[in-house]
C-alpha cells in the first residue's frame, strides 16, 4: 500500500495498463504535451511517446469516433474528456455507435474503450461547466458507468474499465483529483466492476452515496452517530451494472433508505435506487426512501448560491432523522 | 486486430482483360439483382422496416472494391448492400440478414441498414448519417499504429457533406495522415434535398483541397474509372499513408427508400429516364463487348450465375429460421 | 370537434400558430418541398413560403443552433427532427445553450423554441432509428418534456408549446401518426403542459403511462375489468413539468401503483415515477409500485425480438395482478 | 425581436481624426486595464472559477466593434469580456458579474465565462467551444426574416475550427447568406495545442474560400487594420446580407487561464517577449502620436480616465451584495 492521491492513482493505472497492453493507448486534449488539463496523464507522453499518447483538436465526435473504430479493429482506447461536460459532443457517437455496435453486428464487433475524464460539479465553473453528467449515460444498455470515489477505487476501476471489453463511461472528478488515500501497487490489483461497497457499517439506516456526496454524507454520519443514530453507508463504484444486491442486503438490515445525489435530482440517479429499494426491499422498509439531492437548475456561478445547489451536510442529517424517526412512533 | 499482413499487391489497375471484365460485370450484376430481389420482398412483406436500394450507383462500389485486398476495411452508411456484397460478403447471409433470420450477416439483429461481416472486414451499415466518417479515421488509425498496409474505404453520400463529423474527419486524417479513402457517392439528393439546397459549394472534391488531401472528382457510373481513380487512392494510402477524398458522380434510379418509391416530389421524370441512360451495368456492357473482352455468350452466362446466386440466396433467407426469442439479451456486453 | 389523425392535429396546430404569429417558422431536413418525412408539414410550405418553412442540409447541431439563435433574438422557432434519434447531435446546443441560456443571461435572454419529432419505438427500424428519447431531456432543468398520445394532445400541447417562452422538447411517435380520434377545431384550444389526465378512472389500480404504451394498458384494463380488476390508467402527457399531484391523487384511492414504460427500464421515466410514488404516498401504499418496461438490451430489427423488446399486454396484465393480489392476502 | 431600425449609416472607416483616435485608444486601454485589475482580483480570490484575459488581443474587439452600431449584435466564447465591453457594456457591470455580485451583467449567475447584455445585444459569453456558432448563423437568420440591416459579429478562436459546428455555420451562412462577420481569434494556440498541430490547414481564412464566401486574412495587431476589414465586411453584410470570413492574427500574452499563468509549456518564452513588441495599444499609441491624432498630453489624460473608470469598476463590484439565495431557482423558466 502506498498514500497516494487520486489523481495520482489514476495516472498509476494508465501506465500499469499501458505497459501491460501496447494496444491501449491514450487520446484527447491536451493529454500529451500538455499533460492533462488536470495533469491525470502527467508523464505518459514522455514515457510512451506520441503514437500511444495522442493529442488532438478541439473535435470531441472526431476523436471520440477515432477511438470507436480503432476500438472495432482491435485497439484499446481510453478516450480523455478534457471535462465530461463536453462529452454531449460525441453523445451520438457513444450512445449510437459504441453502446449498440457489438449489438447491431450480431456479436461480431465490440468496441473495448473507456472515455474517461471529470465530470460533476466544480468550484464557480457555472451553468455549462459545472454540472452531473452521468444521467446520459446510465440509463443506455451497452454501456457501463463507474464513478469512483477513492484512490483505491480510482485504480481499481480505471484497470477494470481498460481490460473490459465494453464500453465503459468512467466520471471523475475535479474536486477529488487532490484527495489522498491509500492505493495498492501491486499491478494486478483490480477491482471489478459492478461491486458496490459499504463505506461504514451502521444498523438504523442505508445511506447511498458516491463521490464528494459521499464524502459528505460520512461526515453526516459520524456526527449523527453522536445523536445515537447508526447509518449504513453504501457506496455503488459503478451505476452500471449497478449492484443491486448489495444495498437491498443493507436495507433488509436497517429498513430506512436515504440516496444522496449531487445532480438535479428528477429522473436522476436516485431515482432508480429509490424505485428498486422500494420495489424489492418493499415489506423491509419502515419508511419511505428519501432521496436528498442538487436543485433542479443549473449551476450558478454565485459562490452562494453554487453552495446551495447541492445538498450540505446538514440537508443529508435531516433527511436520515426524519426516516428513523418516521414509523418508528 | 488491424493484421500485419506481408504486403502482397493489389492488382494494378491497369488493363483489362476478360477475367477483370467478368469480375467487373459480374459484381454489378449480382449486386443489382440482389436489390431487386429485396425489392420484391420488402413489397411482400418478408422485410421489414427501412430499405434503402443501391440501384444505378454499382459501379462505385465494385470498382472501388475490385482494387481491395480482402484485409482491408471498408465502411458505409445504410444504403451499403453493395458495398457489403462487393467486398466479398455470402448474398444468402446478407439476404437471411435483410429477412431478420438467425443465419444473417448479424444474426438478424441489424437489418438492412446494419449489415457487418468480420470474414471480409466489412465494418457496417451505419444509419446516423456522418456518424461513420470519425469511425473510419479511427480503422485507419489503427491501421497506423499497428504498422500494417491496408487501407479503409469509407462509403458515404452527399447528404453527410454538410454535416460537422465530415469536417471533423477530413480534418484529423489530413493532420495524421490516416490511410482512409473518403468516398463520397454524390447521387445529387439526400432524401428529397438536391445538393445546391444542402451545400455552398457543390463541387464536394473541393473541401478535400482545403485540407491538403489529394482530391477528384470521377464519373461513378464508369466502373473502370472508379477502379483507377480508387487505384491511385489505393497506392498513395499503402505506402505513404496519404489519405484521399473521392466524388463519385453516380444517380439513384430508385426512390430514397421502399418508402419513398417515386422519388419524383424533388426530381422530375424526365431527369431521372435521362440518367438511367448511364445505367453502369448497360454502359460497361455495351464496352466489354465492342471491346471484345466479353461475348454475348459471356453475358449471357453471367446473367445466368448471376440470377441463380440470388435465387439461391432468396430462398436460404426464406429457409433460415427466425433468431431465439433469448438473443434478445445476448450481444448486449461482451463477457472477459 | 373533427376526426382527424394525430398527423392532422400537429399539422393543424403548425398552421394554426403560424397564421397566429408571424414569428414562428419551421425548420428542419425535408419539412418543405417534401412537406416532411412523415409528412407532419403537408401543405405548410405552399402556406406560408420558403422564409417560414426552412428546409436545412443534414447538420441537426447547425440548424438547432440557428434556432436556438433566432429564439433569443426574438423569433419562436419550430425545430423539425426527422426524428429523435439525431437529436443527440444536437444534443450540447439542447442541454448547454438552449436550456441554460435564460439562466446563465440572468434571465435576459429566453429561448422560446419547440424540438419536434417522432421518437420511441418504431417499426423494425433496430437500434440506431428505434429507441425512446425522452431520458436525454427530462432530467435536464431548463426544458420541458411533452409526450402526447392522442390526436387532441397532440393539438392543444403542441400549441401550448408553441407559445411557451422556454424551450420544450415535444416528442411524437411514427406509430401513432394514423391514430384517429377527436379534435377541437378552435384556434384557441389549448391544453396547458404540466398536466396529465386520467384517461379511465378505476378503483383497484393505478396504472401510469403514455404514447403507445397507454393503449397497451388500456387494453389490460378492459381485459381486467373482466376479471373484476378495476384500473384506473393515467397519462402523464407532460413528463417535465411532472404533474405529480395527479398521480399521487389517483394512488391515494387506489393504494397500488404500476408504471408501464416502453424503454429500457434502468433508470428510467418510471423510475422517477415509481420514487416519487413511494416517497409522497407511502401510507397508502398496499403493495410496492411495480414497472414494466423494455428490455435493457438495444432494439433488435428481428420482428420476433422486436416484438419481446417493449412491454406486451400480458406483461402489463401480470403486473397488474400481482400487485393487486399482493399484500391483500 | 431583431429591431428593425432606419438605416443608420455606420461610420466609414476611411479617415480617422483625433476623435476616433481618441475613442480607439480609451477602448483598448479600457480593456487592458480591466483585465489587469481582474487578475489581481482573482488572486485576491473576490473572482473563482476560470478567468480568461483578453490582454494582448484588445484591438480585434476594439477595431470590430468601432464600425458596429448598437443595435448590431456580437457574441463570444469565453474569453469575452473585451467583445463585451468594447459592444458598450458598462465596466461596472462587467466586473462585478466576475466578482458574481447581484449587480452583475448577468445578476451573477453567468460569471466570467456568460457576460450577457442585452442594453448593448451582447448575447453571451459561451463556454462550450464551437458551439455559439450555430447560435450566431440563427441571429443572421432572424435579421433576414425580420428584414432588418443590423449584422451579427461572431468572435471564435483558432480552436473552435476543427468542431464540427463550425463547419456547419459556414455552410449554412454561405448558403442562405446570413449578415454574420465570422473573426476568428487567431492568437495561434488553443491552451497548449498550437494551430498546425489542430489543423491540416493553418491558413484559416482559406477555409471561407471553400463554402464561397469573402474571406481574407487581418493584423489582428493593427487595431486600424481589423476596423477596415470589418468595415468591408458590415458593409456587404448590411447590403446584401452576405457573410464574411476573418481571421485576426493576433496572440494571448498571458497564459490560457489564470489557472495556466505561465503558459509556457507549449511555447517559448521569446516568443512571448517578441510577440509582446505587437502589443496593439503600443503600436497603436505611437502611430496616433506620429501622426499628430493625439498628443502626450491626450494620452496621459486617457491613461488617467481609464484607470479612474477601472477603480470605480472595481469599487463597484466590491461594493455590490451577493445574489439573494432564492435567485437560485429564478430564472430556471420563464413565466408566460
Ligand atoms: C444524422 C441524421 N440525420 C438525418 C437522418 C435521416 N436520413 C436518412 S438518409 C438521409 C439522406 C442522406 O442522403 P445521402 O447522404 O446523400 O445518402 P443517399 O441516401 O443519397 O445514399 C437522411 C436525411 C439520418 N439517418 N441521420
Ligand atoms: C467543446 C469543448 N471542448 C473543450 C473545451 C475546453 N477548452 C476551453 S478553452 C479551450 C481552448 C480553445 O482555444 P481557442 O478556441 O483558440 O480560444 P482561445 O482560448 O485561444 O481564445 C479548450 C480546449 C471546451 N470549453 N469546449
Ligand atoms: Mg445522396
Ligand atoms: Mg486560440
Amino acid at each position: 500500500m502506498a498514500v497516494m492521491t487520486y489523481r495520482e492513482a489514476l495516472n498509476l493505472a494508465l501506465r500499469e495498463e499501458m505497459r501491460r497492453d501496447p494496444r491501449v493507448f491514450v487520446i484527447g486534449e491536451e493529454v500529451g504535451l500538455y499533460e492533462g488539463a488536470y495533469k491525470v496523464t502527467q508523464g505518459l507522453l514522455k514515457e510512451f511517446g506520441p503514437q500511444r499518447v495522442v493529442d488532438t483538436p478541439i473535435a470531441e465526435s472526431g476523436f471520440t469516433g477515432v477511438g470507436i473504430g480503432a476500438a472495432m479493429v482491435g485497439l484499446r482506447p481510453v478516450v480523455e474528456m478534457m471535462t465530461f461536460n463536453f462529452a454531449l459532443l460525441a453523445l451520438d457517437q457513444i450512445v449510437n455507435s459504441a453502446a449498440k455496435m457489438y449489438y447491431m453486428s450480431g456479436g461480431q464487433y465490440n468496441v473495448p474503450i473507456v472515455i474517461r475524464g471529470p465530470g460533476g460539479p466544480a468550484h464557480q465553473l457555472a451553468a455549462q461547466h459545472s454540472q452531473s453528467m452521468e444521467s446520459y449515460f446510465y440509463h443506455v444498455p451497452g454501456l457501463k458507468v463507474v464513478r469512483p470515489s477513492t484512490p483505491m477505487d480510482a485504480k481499481g476501476l480505471l484497470k477494470s474499465a481498460i481490460r473490459d471489453d465494453n464500453p465503459v463511461i468512467f466520471i471523475e472528478s475535479e474536486t477529488l483529483y487532490a484527495v489522498k488515500g491509500e492505493v495498492p501497487e501491486d499491478p494486478d490489483f483490480l477491482i471489478p466492476l459492478g461491486q458496490a461497497i459499504v463505506r461504514r457499517e451502521g444498523t438504523d439506516v442505508t445511506v447511498v452515496a458516491y463521490m464528494g456526496m459521499m464524502y459528505r454524507a460520512m461526515e453526516a454520519a459520524e456526527e449523527l452517530a453522536r445523536e445515537g443514530i447508526s447509518v449504513e453507508l453504501v457506496d455503488p463504484r459503478t451505476l452500471r451494472p449497478m449492484d443491486v444486491d448489495t444495498i437491498i442486503a443493507s436495507v433488509r438490515k436497517t429498513h430506512r433508505a436515504v440516496v444522496v445525489e449531487a445532480g438535479a435530482g428528477f429522473a436522476g440517479m436516485g431515482s432508480e435506487i429509490s424505485a428498486f429499494i422500494q420495489e424489492q426491499a418493499f415489506d423491509d422498509l419502515d419508511a419511505p426512501v428519501e432521496r436528498v439531492t442538487g436543485a433542479n437548475a443549473p449551476m450558478p456561478y454565485a459562490r452562494n448560491l453554487e453552495r446551495a445547489k447541492t445538498p450540505s451536510k446538514e440537508r443529508i442529517m435531516e433527511a436520515i432523522r426524519r426516516v428513523c424517526y418516521a414509523g418508528s412512533v | 486486430m488491424a493484421q500485419k499482413t506481408e504486403a502482397r499487391k493489389a492488382p494494378a489497375p491497369a488493363a483489362v482483360d476478360a477475367d477483370l471484365a467478368r469480375r467487373l460485370l459480374y459484381d454489378m450484376m449480382l449486386i443489382r439483382r440482389f436489390e431487386e430481389k429485396a425489392a420484391e420482398a420488402y413489397a411482400l412483406g418478408k422485410i421489414g422496416g427501412f430499405l434503402h436500394l443501391y440501384i444505378g450507383e454499382e459501379a462505385v462500389a465494385v470498382g472501388a472494391s475490385s482494387v481491395l485486398r480482402r484485409d482491408d476495411y471498408a465502411i458505409s452508411a445504410y444504403r451499403e448492400h453493395g458495398h457489403c456484397l462487393a467486398k466479398g460478403s455470402d448474398p444468402k447471409a446478407a439476404m437471411a440478414e435483410l429477412f431478420g433470420r438467425r443465419d444473417g450477416l448479424s444474426r438478424g439483429k441489424g437489418g438492412s441498414m446494419h449489415l457487418f461481416d468480420r470474414r471480409v472486414n466489412f465494418l457496417g451499415g451505419h444509419a446516423i448519417v456522418g456518424a461513420h466518417l470519425p469511425i473510419a479515421a479511427g480503422v485507419g488509425f489503427a491501421i497506423r499504429y499497428e504498422g500494417g498496409d491496408q487501407v479503409c474505404v469509407c462509403y458515404f453520400g452527399d447528404g453527410a457533406v454538410p454535416q460537422g463529423e465530415f469536417h471533423e474527419a477530413m480534418n484529423l486524417s489530413a493532420l495524421w495522415k490516416l490511410p482512409v479513402i473518403w468516398i463520397c457517392e454524390n447521387n445529387r439528393y439526400a432524401m428529397g434535398t438536391a445538393v445546391e439546397r444542402a451545400l455552398s459549394q457543390t463541387e464536394i472534391w473541393k473541401f478535400g483541397q482545403t485540407y491538403g488531401i489529394p482530391s477528384e472528382a470521377v464519373d461513378g457510373m464508369d466502373v473502370l474509372a472508379v477502379r483507377e481513380a480508387v487505384g491511385r487512392a489505393v497506392a498513395r494510402a499503402r505506402t505513404d499513408k496519404t489519405p484521399t477524398l473521392l466524388e463519385a458522380r453516380t444517380y439513384r434510379f430508385r426512390g430514397h427508400s421502399m418508402r419513398d418509391p417515386a422519388g419524383a416530389v424533388y426530381r422530375t421524370r424526365e431527369e431521372v429516364e435521362r440518367e438511367k441512360q448511364r445505367d453502369p451495368i448497360l454502359l460497361f456492357r455495351e464496352r466489354a463487348l465492342t471491346a471484345g473482352w466479353l461475348t454475348a455468350a459471356d453475358v449471357r452466362g453471367i446473367e445466368k450465375d448471376v440470377s441463380d446466386r440470388i435465387d439461391e440466396a432468396v430462398a436460404f433467407a426464406d429457409g433460415s429460421p427466425e433468431p431465439p426469442v433469448e438473443w434478445l439479451m445476448t450481444d448486449v456486453y461482451k463477457e472477459g
